[in-house]
């Protein structure tokens, strides 16, 4: 691995491939890599796979714009800004993308085996629910159930042989070929520190094979290491890195800025359609590079996003009624 | 005796916040997702439960919002927390035991309180794909008791979900499918099941050997049949104790001038 | 759970009863809660069921007292001040004691499954060892593998059914009566935070059912609640607490002091007979408490221990030749 | 050309440091236990790969320790790291395949690499226990390959070990307990093996396909029969490459100025 591991934001959106496999960081509206996001839609990238703890705004961009072929994963949404994915809802509905559901701790231990090198993981989550109806293998109906990316079998069920503690199933280790991060800080060995809630993103780096981490700032990797404590991810773990102010906007990052609520709202409300879709893309992705969408939403809307170094969120944040 | 408020002092929102609240009980733990649970939670920490824990499954153990949270992954959850972590610990801790109480929502409910999250119509050729399961089936597998919150429809309150996302109390045993209990299917992982389903019309109940929901209180203006009617199962309402506790004025003080000012999640009633 | 957690050194002893199933905050000799140790002594406890991902010190001298009817682990020894477990060796020896032996991840493994509430973790390591030989199942051999602290099985052999992975061990969770933390700081209601490597503390507090921590200080809460993100485990997963500064004496504490490496080669040096350790326990343990052990410590010994606040570690310790 | 030492001017631990240093490679990820592996990685760090990575088990990751510390749980592994956790972290890093390398030690060692420090004797009725496994059969489970270091008794080079603690070549298939290459065993996880011996006698290397080991170089001043009469099995010496590279005086400075300059793992020499 070398040890200038600096690429741009195109480079990075190049690294990824029609086809691959991918996984991010974050939490629903928060922490995505958004600038990657539409660097990917620019780049017109077909068929991507999605494994994700939880999908968000991120994944509805990227379903938007015809990017994806199969998502597996357990949610997707705006949270308070937008009740549905109504991208991906609409491509279920015309079957023009795979969904495979699992449960949202499924997807968690899913993510924790992979990171632990286990080909899966046991648990007594969503017994007796149609997530576990054979029936719908969405993956295994379409013939792809290959045993690389894709597992031989969407489940296993069987019973705890130590305890007696009954029904069980397993669910197959999460393995993907890129995830693509975004935090606060990021060395530039790469050791990570991201502050407040990790969500998932430990176990998203393990489970790939190449990561890529977008940061707000690059900062001297002696810095980080003052406090080895405190980081998140090892240097060793990650293959690239990027500096990206704002480059999860409109999803929030802790410590930082808010979510952009109006501007995910818009998002949802304009792009129940494709046309919809397609019009807002036009307006905030194609033809601009990240500088220019930053300046098109200009700096007294980042401002007002733009968190209160003690609480650690926006105090001016208009977080919107229903 | 509680100063309890006038019918034209609360709104169907404050109802259902305070019926909500009333089932959390002093020192539990309590899994919570955002909205409308959240304010009932915070407003049992501020009346009969000021002990309870919050967990939130985007990783933060025991938070103390000073103001609503957006969504669980929010810099908010975490102020005066006792740790911020990841899902894994949140889930983790979830199935080894410590949930004693999860609030839910759903968009369909059935006689067993299997609920429906994730389509509407044939899994296989949906009429609306909605956002999935999200936490909702392990929240309600794990904790020991779990409440849901609808909006009462006749086509939400069904025989049989067209897709269980979370278990109820009588669930599909898989490879087949039959239904069984969920005591039997759980094992040791059994701990309770959906306790409530507080709607916009009553509050529902279940009985935990035969599995099937009944009806527990009226809200305000409603009366058994009239509900029963709302259903589409033949709903018991043998047991209907009475009319559901009505908020008190304190309590409609903390959630207008404390926890939700601005209305995002329960709007101030305008009845003038 | 109370919200008046704090209790006594010798009330902590006695929360643990004859027969307990235990496991212990730390690594080899570092963080070890020797002053709750030294009380089991002092109260005689018999008959107790250690588990623990290692261990270390702590264990000789329990080992070596007589309180220990079962060890599972993987290691037992003092590090560079002695190279083995000299009372565990002894007591194997003479049958007064079962091991039941895994490996280190595998013994890592069954704690994250325990802390994870599942009933088992599959795992690759080890394989064509001893470890797996079924002649060797001690508990089972002594007729023990009852399904509820002990397991029903030893391991289980199975294969991956998801991605052709080939043979695996299924490894049963720990599950644990007690867990007994030695930390540097507790709130008063219970959240720890660890400085520096946590080793397995994490999952050794959520295999068990209740959880000691002892802590060089009691903290208010509310200064650990400002840095939610840098403590180690939340509040609610803890029972008791109690202050004991230099409670992990003679190992060692990250950032306070190191460890005593005299005081442990002069005790693996006595401690290879029977009355070599009985002798070593009237010395040391018998007839004092806290504060008269650490007086007959006295202060030039601890100060020379007392790590410098910037490297974490004391810059005077005299490591010791061979 | 490297300014070698003279034979009175280094040790046999100096030997042996220097050898097992060689066997690290730029940019690896080593996994390190204590004592004089540690001196050795150390050296290869300071010497020609100067980015390998630590990893210690009990939880840091890239540390980079100023002195020696005493164990993998010392505050002093810390300095310096990219990050402090625990040993599910070390251990999960492992099973994923970060690891290029690993340093272990054993009381014994068979003809397939399989090595014991379990007990010596029957495990039933031990002669004498030892310290248990500790990581050792993880580490050679995981790595890319593994260096065993290893005082030479005749004692302890054997046909087979009484208790295989970390597996070699050959091991043994439960429950049956046949012997079958390692390869067949491990399946995916089959990323190679024991790659070295370095013994106080000489190094010795593995045919991948047989198992067996083989000497490949013998420590100055001992031949190959020699060597073999010091082993309990039939050593392959037919490979021999020669004698064992000797310590540089620029890594013997390092070691006694920089590394271990109280002589704890490595003793000067003193042959005046």
């Amino acid at each position: 691995m070398s040890n200038n591991k600096r690429i741009t934001l195109q480079q990075a959106a190049e690294i990824i491939k029609n086809g691959s496999t991918l996984t991010f960081s974050g939490f629903t509206i928060w922490r995505r890599p958004m600038a990657i996001i539409y660097e990917l839609i620019r780049q017109q990238r077909t068929g991507l796979h999605l494994i994700e703890v939880n999908g968000g705004s991120h994944t509805e961009f990227l379903v938007g714009a015809g990017c994806v072929g199969i998502w597996e994963s357990c949610w997707v949404g705006h949270e308070l800004y937008g009740k549905y994915g109504a991208n991906l809802s609409r491509k279920v509905g015309s079957k023009e993308i795979i969904v495979e559901d699992y449960s949202h701790a499924e997807m968690m231990f899913r993510f924790a085996a992979g990171a632990a090198g286990a080909p899966y993981a046991a648990t007594q989550s969503s017994l007796g629910t149609d997530l576990h109806n054979p029936e719908y293998d969405m993956l295994g109906r379409a013939g792809l159930r290959d045993g690389k990316r894709i597992p031989r079998h969407k489940y296993v069920f069987t019973e705890d042989p130590f305890y007696d503690a009954g029904s069980l199933v397993l669910v197959p280790a999460a393995k993907v070929d890129i995830a693509v991060i975004c935090v606060q800080q990021v060395g530039e060995e790469g050791t990570v520190r991201v502050n407040g809630q990790y969500y998932s993103d430990p176990e998203a780096v393990r489970t790939a094979d190449i990561t890529i981490v977008m940061a707000e700032e690059i900062v001297p990797e002696e810095y980080l290491r003052r406090n080895a404590d405190q980081n998140t991810i090892a240097g060793f773990e990650v293959n690239h890195i990027l500096e990206c102010p704002f480059g999860a906007h409109p999803t929030g990052m802790f410590g930082r800025y808010d979510v952009d609520g109006a501007f995910l709202k818009d998002f949802y409300g304009r792009t129940r359609s494709q046309e919809g879709f397609d019009d807002f893309a036009r307006e905030w992705i194609h033809g601009h590079d990240q500088m220019s969408y930053l300046e098109k939403l200009g700096w007294p809307r980042m401002l007002g996003l733009k968190a209160n170094t003690a609480l650690n969120y926006s105090s001016r944040t208009k977080k919107g009624g229903k | 005796m509680s100063d309890y408020a006038l019918p034209e002092e609360y709104g169907l929102a404050d109802l259902l916040c305070c019926a909500a609240s009333r089932e959390v009980q002093e020192n539990e733990i309590v899994f919570a997702g955002t909205g409308l649970p959240m304010v009932a939670i915070m407003l049992a920490q501020k009346t009969h439960a000021p002990n309870l824990k919050l967990i939130f499954e985007a990783g933060t153990l025991d938070g103390r919002p000073p103001e609503l949270p957006t969504s669980v992954g929010d810099a908010r959850c975490e102020m005066g927390a006792s740790r911020s972590s990841g899902l894994y610990d949140a889930f983790s801790i979830a199935q080894r035991g410590y949930v004693d109480l999860g609030f839910l929502g759903g968009a369909e409910v059935d006689q067993y309180g299997n609920v429906n999250t994730t389509c509407i119509g044939d899994y296989l050729n949906p009429e609306l794909r909605l956002t999935g399961s999200g936490g909702n089936p392990d929240i309600n597998s794990f904790a020991g008791r779990t409440v849901f919150i609808m909006v009462h429809e006749k086509r939400r309150f069904v025989e049989n979900v067209s897709y269980i996302t979370s278990p109820g109390w009588r669930v599909k045993k898989w490879p087949g499918g039959e239904f069984v209990h969920r005591r039997e299917l759980y094992g040791a992982a059994f701990r309770g099941g959906p306790s409530a389903v507080i709607s916009t019309a009553g509050v529902f109940r279940f009985d935990e050997e035969s599995g099937l929901m009944y009806l527990d209180t009226c809200h305000p203006g409603k009366n058994p049949e009239e509900i029963r009617g709302m259903c589409r199962f033949d709903l018991d309402i043998s047991r209907v104790k009475g009319e559901t506790e009505v908020p008190t004025r304190e309590e409609l003080r903390i959630i207008h001038e404390v926890l939700d000012p601005d209305g995002i999640f329960i709007p101030r009633v305008n009845k003038a």
